[in-house]
């Protein structure tokens, strides 16, 4: 007994060190600086440069959780997400691309995580306005357009800028007219229905081809169109950094959607904690308590459904600019059941968790769960007695389907709960985090009275 | 509220006539084909008026369409008592505990590949060939009832129970995750085992379809047909409503249950072992689902481990659409969204000179109804306000 | 002018009336309180009157605006807050939250600023958390304002239903049963709360409750409803001498008892 | 016309024949088939699928005898030993990508291609031993999702050692995946993806060495209307890019040429097709072309029998899996389908492929695995003459030049020359017919060499 105790304090104390006072700050920068210089000097694809990227993005959240000044979590974090990992990009494309799709899953889930986990409508067909916004763009910018009216051509790429916030209002739009005949139902109703509605909208994707070529049916839309490289001289040139147009490419995409993000977490945190949040947050505990505080509920509903919808509206047109070719199978009910688990496995309701789930997810997906089973085979090879059925990428559905169950039995609540509460008591010592600090306004009379 | 429990409880508790047992059991049954009977006489309908306002153009269209019409109503009766089945088990489980086992798909596939396994072992032993066609029907529903009974209660016992009390969301999360965890395990078993991932349902020469008629009105004749497996899949059907509403309405154990649905801390306080009735209430769910899995994958001869959700998801609709809780609506529900999808998927083509493709458009004819129900009559068809409550 | 003037409310379910033919009329500024057996229809009254049952006949007249059939939250927004019977917090949120909530129908910050967090939103919550303050002080909980509502002891969740509904600044307050499963010194604090409400704060207060202690002790008048119809009405002294009350509460033979 | 009428006549009654005869000798019909079978169709064909081609909406119609180019060309692995003669100096170890799906629903296709082309590295890294160069396979997944078949090819494109993809298995991640392709001059080749775009598109990093969806439609609507000499059909398809891809192609090619389409549809349906198929009982068509994979196709096509539909069933190379059989039983017993890569046991050089594999995984090769074998193959031929071009590690672009400049080479599915797109300048198109009491005895009906379209 007296051994585990102590042991924890020595664990606590070890902790501590690391993450608080002068040492924490030379322990994250030490870190910080091993990682990045591994990173950097070994950009090879393999089993180490993955081990050392995994904990490259852990510092972000050791940083996050960290006790330290809230300057200098900016400055590391800005650092290693704003110029390593770039840099690192120009020398390997792939862990680059995994960070932007870890991005694109963020938006998503931060906007999934508006309806599920602020107003707790349970909305199984996310994928839809994902889907839309990526359909807007896809068809707007390529051909296709001349398919529904030759009279009709396709839009400059560089109003791929504006079709962002098009896609913000169009996934808002579908947002409102989707939610609108389903959003008096009941929880669980509204579940089966958003479902429903989701796969409606996949099959529409994929039967549109007829009696109009409107989506191109199941054949999907190549070429989609990338903004013109604008700043392309100013790198080149300026910053003397030759990089080819792919190259480009991917750093201009990791930018925009990093920003598309910050821009997220700050409209989110902001929304969290005004009349508005509050007011989702009343719903999802008591919908006849909120409504007797004048909570006008389906009206909050339906804003909760069009903000979550307009993200992913957005999303999806950079999604698919990005990825210059859609087609129906990407929006299916496993991605809308994907981006919940990332939600759920974060925590419902809790930014900082969401953005962890977003990132695990795309991770294990992309990442580890092939790397597993990369390093499986090769022992397979090498003569270890491993069944070949034993392959971890084989058994995504079984291994999020466990996550869920596990999670709702033991920590119903995520890894990474809405701490609330904590947050207000620590605000003396330590300020968590900018997007928290935006979220919570400064009430010096509570700091005062402490 | 009050009173209505009163009427229940008054009208249950004392020596009920044969003739009243007879008149709860068979009711349903009246009620059944008069929705039956409508549903596919206003779909006709539709097809008519359709067709009359095109004849313009195509005269052929209304010979087209009325020969077709009588195989088109049999196609959408097989096809409803296949959500009907399933969806009994949603309504019976939505009926005590008011949760959507989003599962029960699942446990429906997993009849369907219990039935597949069995088979394959009859067909691979040389059981198969001598047996009798009635013998083999009721050994491969026994079986996915006895397998999808266990697993039903099994997945309430791990993954549910823990968590009832808890707020809704959480046990509907945790039961997509079982309809995942279900759908990659029956996978690894398949693939792992002869079955395979798509399984043969192989079964006894049951001989060539039934022809019920000819629709004699173009220039060919074309048969109208009962394939002998859809007629089993009908008369089982059938026979599992009888029964189970005589299990609810008839029986000691069907009381226990019904209080337990109308208010389970009243009915612990009754000496109802609560958990033992939730429990049993998963078991019949489970069972009449592993049956309609059996009698699904014995009638179209293949099955998979997807091949329970998207049935799954269209036997919930049913059960809302005739009003979630109430045994009757679950088979009604079932019979009209049946009928429904098979008119869409068979006559859009047809209506539309092609320009869309019906099968693709049936799901979302499927949908669009259940939107529909929910906006303008949320109790559904047969409203749980109206009728008995499970 | 009544504040509340509610006539010939009668609701049916199914078969079964459970308001019948009521009429309640309030005036500005008294504790009025609504008594009767169990399942007498008293809270199926004040669903009615906060929106959540639409009544099948009568007319409702709050601040001499025509409420029935409206919607729940537009009532609440018009000025009548109530309390439930089992309550009703939202229980994940801190308690200075759940009495932010309760302020909705004041707080008119746009979405677009919101979302740039301009000085007027910043101004607005921060009053908001000022006055939300106040409150929790004047029913004695601002101590415990981070702590989730759930946490707090049970006559504290009293306490703050009762916070929040006033965060709503109401005209008229409904109370449903707000001392129910109190012990003696908690119901006398929680009568002196409402005697304050009224006597400090002008407002008007409707009560459901079956301490009858507390009932006689604060009530000005008392409005007796049994099986759905309201059988008697009146002061404290005339309610506690009515035979068809003393019959309700305590059956036939003993009516006959007293009389 | 009539000529080739006779001829095609002649040549399944032959192979049938022959099949007859193997069949017969074969003490274990699993292991044993691809020999008897395999060879007739090799003599057989020679002469026939000139007339054929001609339909094919080619103006080429150079169709030569299959004898031929084998006669002209070497073989990839002669040519390998050749380039290997040029090498200098130790080159070491190169990596050559598979993608394809290792998990899902499409895992045993998928698992047959990275066996197909790890097999192929293996016996070139025999034959290459004493010439300093080395392979070495580096198998990805891309679970038949067009995102992870992009972010592999990311991952692929990173690491400088890979020179070479072999993949994909659906078009609909290749296409995802050729812009990173293309964007690090990396060639593929590939061993299955048969949709038009893949070289239409304008990559020009993409290879294949099966034929094309189109053609594919139109060999298959020529064999019906001229061989099977059906009048009307009724058009089923799975609403995927390749199912609805062939069926848009075989309903083209039926308007064309006057065979009357009488119905087109598409569902995603698995298992009860009782909704499509009663229009279908009424329209009575003499023919049922079903554009998808064979476990929709199964059912359908067992299920319209059990109705008692009697129309013929026709399909494209999806339905090429010994599983028909097992979902559809006697319902598909004659049933033909055309195929861009028949069975193994059709190609009579891949025999020794077929032994091999079974021996090294346990189970037979399953369709596209000997593709995928002579796609590393033809992976292993433009690097191993870039490296003695270059004198040393070659780039990218260097192999991708190579691959360009390829001659017409013999590998144990056909003879690969590709043309300006990276298609084969001439790639086999087959129509089999099913042989339900054994899947490897399918019988080659016809075997056609047509040039893609212009």
């Amino acid at each position: 007994m007296t051994t585990t105790a102590s042991s924890v304090s020595a664990w606590e104390r070890i902790k501590t060190a690391l993450t608080s006072g002068p040492s924490g700050y030379g322990f994250m920068v030490l870190y910080a600086a091993v990682c990045s210089w591994l990173l950097l000097t070994n950009p090879r694809t393999n089993l180490n440069t993955d081990i050392v990227f995994v904990l490259f993005l852990l510092l972000v959240l050791l940083v996050y959780r960290s006790q330290l000044v809230l300057g200098f979590k900016l400055a590391l974090v800005a650092v290693m997400l704003a110029l390593v990992l770039p840099i690192f990009g120009t020398l390997n494309p792939f862990y680059i691309d995994v960070a932007t799709q870890a991005g694109i899953f963020i938006a998503l889930a931060l906007g999934l995580n508006v309806v599920v986990g602020f107003a707790g409508l349970l909305d199984l067909g996310y994928v839809a306005f994902f889907a839309v916004g990526a359909y807007l763009w896809g068809i707007l910018s390529t051909p296709q357009i001349t398919l529904i009216n030759p009279a009709w051509s396709p839009v400059p790429p560089i109003m791929f800028y504006p079709f962002i916030l098009i896609g913000l209002a169009v996934g808002a739009f579908f947002g409102v007219l989707l939610g609108l005949p389903v959003l008096r139902l009941r929880g669980d109703y509204l579940a089966i229905v958003t479902l429903g509605l989701g796969e409606v909208i996949r099959v529409l994707a994929n039967n549109l081809d007829r009696p109009i070529n409107i989506t191109n049916g199941s054949q999907g839309i190549r070429d989609i169109e990338r903004p013109p490289l604008i700043f392309a001289g100013f790198v080149r040139d300026t910053l003397g950094w030759q990089l080819s147009d792919q190259q480009l490419y991917q750093q201009f995409f990791y930018f925009a959607i990093l920003l598309i993000v910050l821009l997220v977490v700050v409209v989110v945190g902001r929304l969290k904690g005004s009349r508005i949040g509050r007011a989702w947050e009343a719903i999802r505990e008591d919908e006849t308590a909120a409504i007797a505080q004048g909570i006008p509920l389906v009206r909050m509903k339906l804003l909760a459904f069009a903000v979550g919808a307009s993200f992913a509206g957005a999303m999806g047109v950079v999604f698919a600019s990005k990825q210059l070719f859609i087609n129906p199978p990407t929006f299916d009910l496993l991605r809308s059941i994907n981006i919940l688990s990332m939600v759920i496995l974060g925590g419902m309701g809790s930014i900082p968790g969401v953005i962890f789930g977003a990132v695990l997810v795309t991770l294990l997906d992309l990442q580890i769960l092939p790397r597993i089973a990369n390093v499986l085979r090769d022992a397979q090879r090498a003569g270890l007695p491993i069944p070949a059925a034993f392959d971890p990428t084989q058994y995504q559905r079984l291994l999020f389907g466990l996550l869920l169950i596990l999670m709702m039995i033991f920590r119903p609540q995520g890894i990474m709960p809405d701490e609330r509460r904590k947050e207000e008591l620590q605000e003396h010592d330590s300020i968590p985090d900018a997007i928290e600090h935006a979220k919570i306004p400064d009430t010096e009379s509570e700091v005062g009275l402490k | 509220m009050a009173a209505e429990v009163k009427a229940q409880a008054s009208s249950s508790s004392g020596q009920r006539s044969f003739t009243e047992v007879l008149r709860t059991v068979f009711g349903p049954v009246g009620q059944l084909i008069l929705f039956i009977v409508g549903s596919a006489l206003a779909l006709s309908l539709v097809v008519v008026l359709l067709a009359l306002l095109q004849i313009g153009a195509r005269p052929d269209i209304l010979t087209r369409a009325l020969t077709i019409l009588p195989q088109v109503i049999i196609d959408g009766l097989v096809r409803g008592f296949l959500f009907a089945s399933i969806a009994l088990g949603y309504t019976m489980v939505y009926g005590v505990l008011e949760f959507i086992n989003f599962a029960h798909g699942e446990i429906f596939m997993v009849g369907g590949v219990v039935g597949a396994a069995v088979s394959l072992f009859l067909a691979s032993s040389g059981l198969l060939a001598g047996m009798p066609g009635l013998l083999f029907v009721i050994l491969v529903i026994a079986v996915g009832m006895v397998v999808s009974g266990a697993l039903a209660v099994t997945v309430e016992r791990v993954a549910y129970r823990p968590l009832r009390g808890a707020p809704r969301l959480v046990p509907l999360i945790s039961a997509i995750g079982v309809s995942l965890v279900l759908q990659d395990l029956m996978r690894l078993m398949m693939t792992n085992t002869p079955l395979g991932f798509n399984a043969r349902f192989n079964t006894p020469d049951f001989g060539p379809p039934i022809r019920l008629f000819e629709m004699n009105l173009g220039a060919r004749p074309v048969p109208v047909i009962l394939p002998p497996k859809a007629l089993i899949f009908i008369v089982a059907s059938v026979l599992m409503l009888i029964a189970l509403n005589y299990l609810v309405n008839a029986t000691r154990l069907g009381k226990a249950i019904r209080a337990t649905a109308q208010d389970m801390p009243t009915a612990s306080l009754m000496g109802i072992n609560v958990n033992q009735i939730v429990a049993l209430t998963f078991l019949i769910g489970g069972a009449l689902g592993g049956a309609a899995g059996a009698l699904f994958g014995l009638n179209v001869g293949t099955v998979n481990p997807y091949m329970g959700f998207i049935p799954g998801l269209k036997a919930f609709t049913a059960a809302v659409l005739g009003g979630i809780g109430n045994i009757t609506g679950a088979m009604v529900g079932g019979v009209v969204l049946g009928f429904l999808e098979a008119f869409v998927a068979s006559y859009l083509s047809l209506f539309t000179n092609g320009a869309f493709s019906g099968a693709a458009y049936a799901d979302i004819a499927a949908f669009s109804i259940l939107i529909l129900i929910l906006i303008f009559r949320p109790s559904g068809l047969l409203g749980e306000a109206t009728t008995q409550k499970v | 002018m009544h504040l509340l003037d509610a006539q010939n409310i009668t609701k049916t379910f199914g078969g079964l009336t459970a308001v019948n033919d009521v009429t309640l009329t309030i005036e500005k500024g008294r504790i009025v309180s609504v008594i009767g057996p169990n399942g007498a229809g008293k809270t199926t009254f004040f669903n009615i009157l906060t929106g959540i049952y639409k009544p099948d006949k009568g007319t409702i007249l709050f601040d001499g605006k025509p409420i029935a059939g409206l919607r729940s939250d537009v009532i609440a927004a018009l000025g009548m807050r109530r309390t439930f019977q089992n309550i009703r917090l939202f229980n994940n949120m801190t308690v200075l939250e759940n009495v932010l909530v309760g302020m909705h129908t004041h707080l008119h910050a746009p979405f677009w600023q919101i979302l740039v967090r301009s000085p007027g939103v910043r101004r607005e919550e921060a009053k908001a958390r000022e006055r939300a303050r106040e409150r929790l002080a004047y029913v004695g909980l601002d101590a415990k304002r981070d702590e989730l509502a759930k946490n707090l002891p049970y006559g504290d969740q009293r306490r703050l239903e009762i916070a929040r509904a006033l965060a709503g600044e109401p005209k008229l307050i409904l109370l449903d049963e707000p001392t129910a499963g109190m012990n003696p010194q908690e119901t006398d604090a929680a009568t002196e709360l409402i005697r304050r409400l009224r006597d400090e704060l002008g407002l008007t207060v409707v009560l459901i409750e079956h301490d009858m202690r507390l009932v006689m002790a604060i009530s000005e008048r008392i409005s007796v409803l049994d099986y759905g119809t309201k059988i008697a009405e009146g002061d404290a002294a005339t309610i506690r001498s009515n035979p068809r009350v003393i019959e309700a509460y305590l059956g036939k033979g003993a009516a006959g008892a007293a009389a | 016309m009539k000529r080739s009428l006779s001829i095609l006549a002649l040549v399944s009654l032959l192979a049938m024949l022959l099949a007859a005869c193997g069949g017969g000798t074969a003490a274990q019909p699993t292991a044993a088939p691809p020999e008897p079978t395999a060879a007739p169709p090799t003599e057989a064909p020679t002469a026939a699928p000139t007339a054929a081609a001609t339909e094919a909406p080619t103006a080429a119609p150079t169709a030569a005898p299959t004898a031929a180019p084998e006669a002209a060309s070497g073989t990839i692995v002669d040519y390998v030993g050749e380039a290997a003669a040029g090498l200098s100096g130790e080159i070491g170890t190169i990596k050559i990508a598979s993608q394809s799906p290792l998990s899902g629903g499409q895992a045993a296709l998928g698992t047959g291609i990275r066996n197909g082309a790890e097999l192929g590295i293996e016996q070139a890294n025999a034959l290459l031993k004493d010439a300093g160069i080395q392979f070495e396979l580096a198998p990805f997944d891309d679970q038949a999702k067009p995102e992870v078949g992009s972010a592999n090819a990311k991952n692929i494109a990173s690491d400088t050692d890979i020179l070479c993809v072999v993949g994909h298995l659906n078009s609909g991640v290749a296409l995802a995946s050729l812009p990173d392709y293309k964007n690090a001059s990396l060639p593929m080749m590939s061993p299955a993806n048969t949709n038009p775009n893949i070289t239409e598109g304008g990559y020009d990093v993409a290879f294949r060495v099966v034929g094309r969806d189109d053609v594919q439609g139109t060999v298959g609507e020529a064999f019906a209307r001229e061989e099977l000499g059906v009048k009307s059909v009724y058009i089923i398809h799975d609403t995927t890019s390749y199912g609805q891809g062939v069926a848009e192609f075989f309903r083209q090619a039926a308007e064309a040429n006057g065979l009357e389409v009488l119905g087109f549809e598409g569902t995603e349906e698995k298992s009860d097709f009782s909704a499509i198929l009663t229009p279908i009982l009424a329209a009575n068509p003499d023919l049922i072309y079903f554009g998808g994979i064979y476990d929709q196709a199964g059912p359908l096509f067992r299920q319209a029998r059990d109705r008692g539909i009697t129309a013929q069933f026709l399909g494209p190379d999806g339905l090429d899996s010994p599983d028909l059989v097992k979902l559809a039983g006697d319902a598909v017993e004659g049933m033909h389908y055309t195929s861009v890569a028949a069975p193994v046991s059709q190609f009579p050089n891949a025999a020794q492929f077929a032994t091999d594999y079974k021996a090294a995984y346990n189970g037979d090769a399953p369709p596209f695995s000997a593709q995928a074998y002579d796609a590393s193959h033809l992976c292993v031929a433009a690097i191993v003459k870039a490296a003695a071009d270059a004198g040393g590690v070659p780039t990218r672009a260097q192999v991708l030049e190579a691959m360009k400049g390829l001659p017409a080479l013999t590998g144990i599915t056909g003879t690969y020359k590709f043309n300006d797109k990276g298609d084969p300048e001439l790639a086999t198109y087959f129509v089999l017919k099913v042989n339900v009491a054994d899947w490897n005895a399918n019988e080659l009906v016809t075997r056609l060499e047509i040039a893609p379209p212009e």
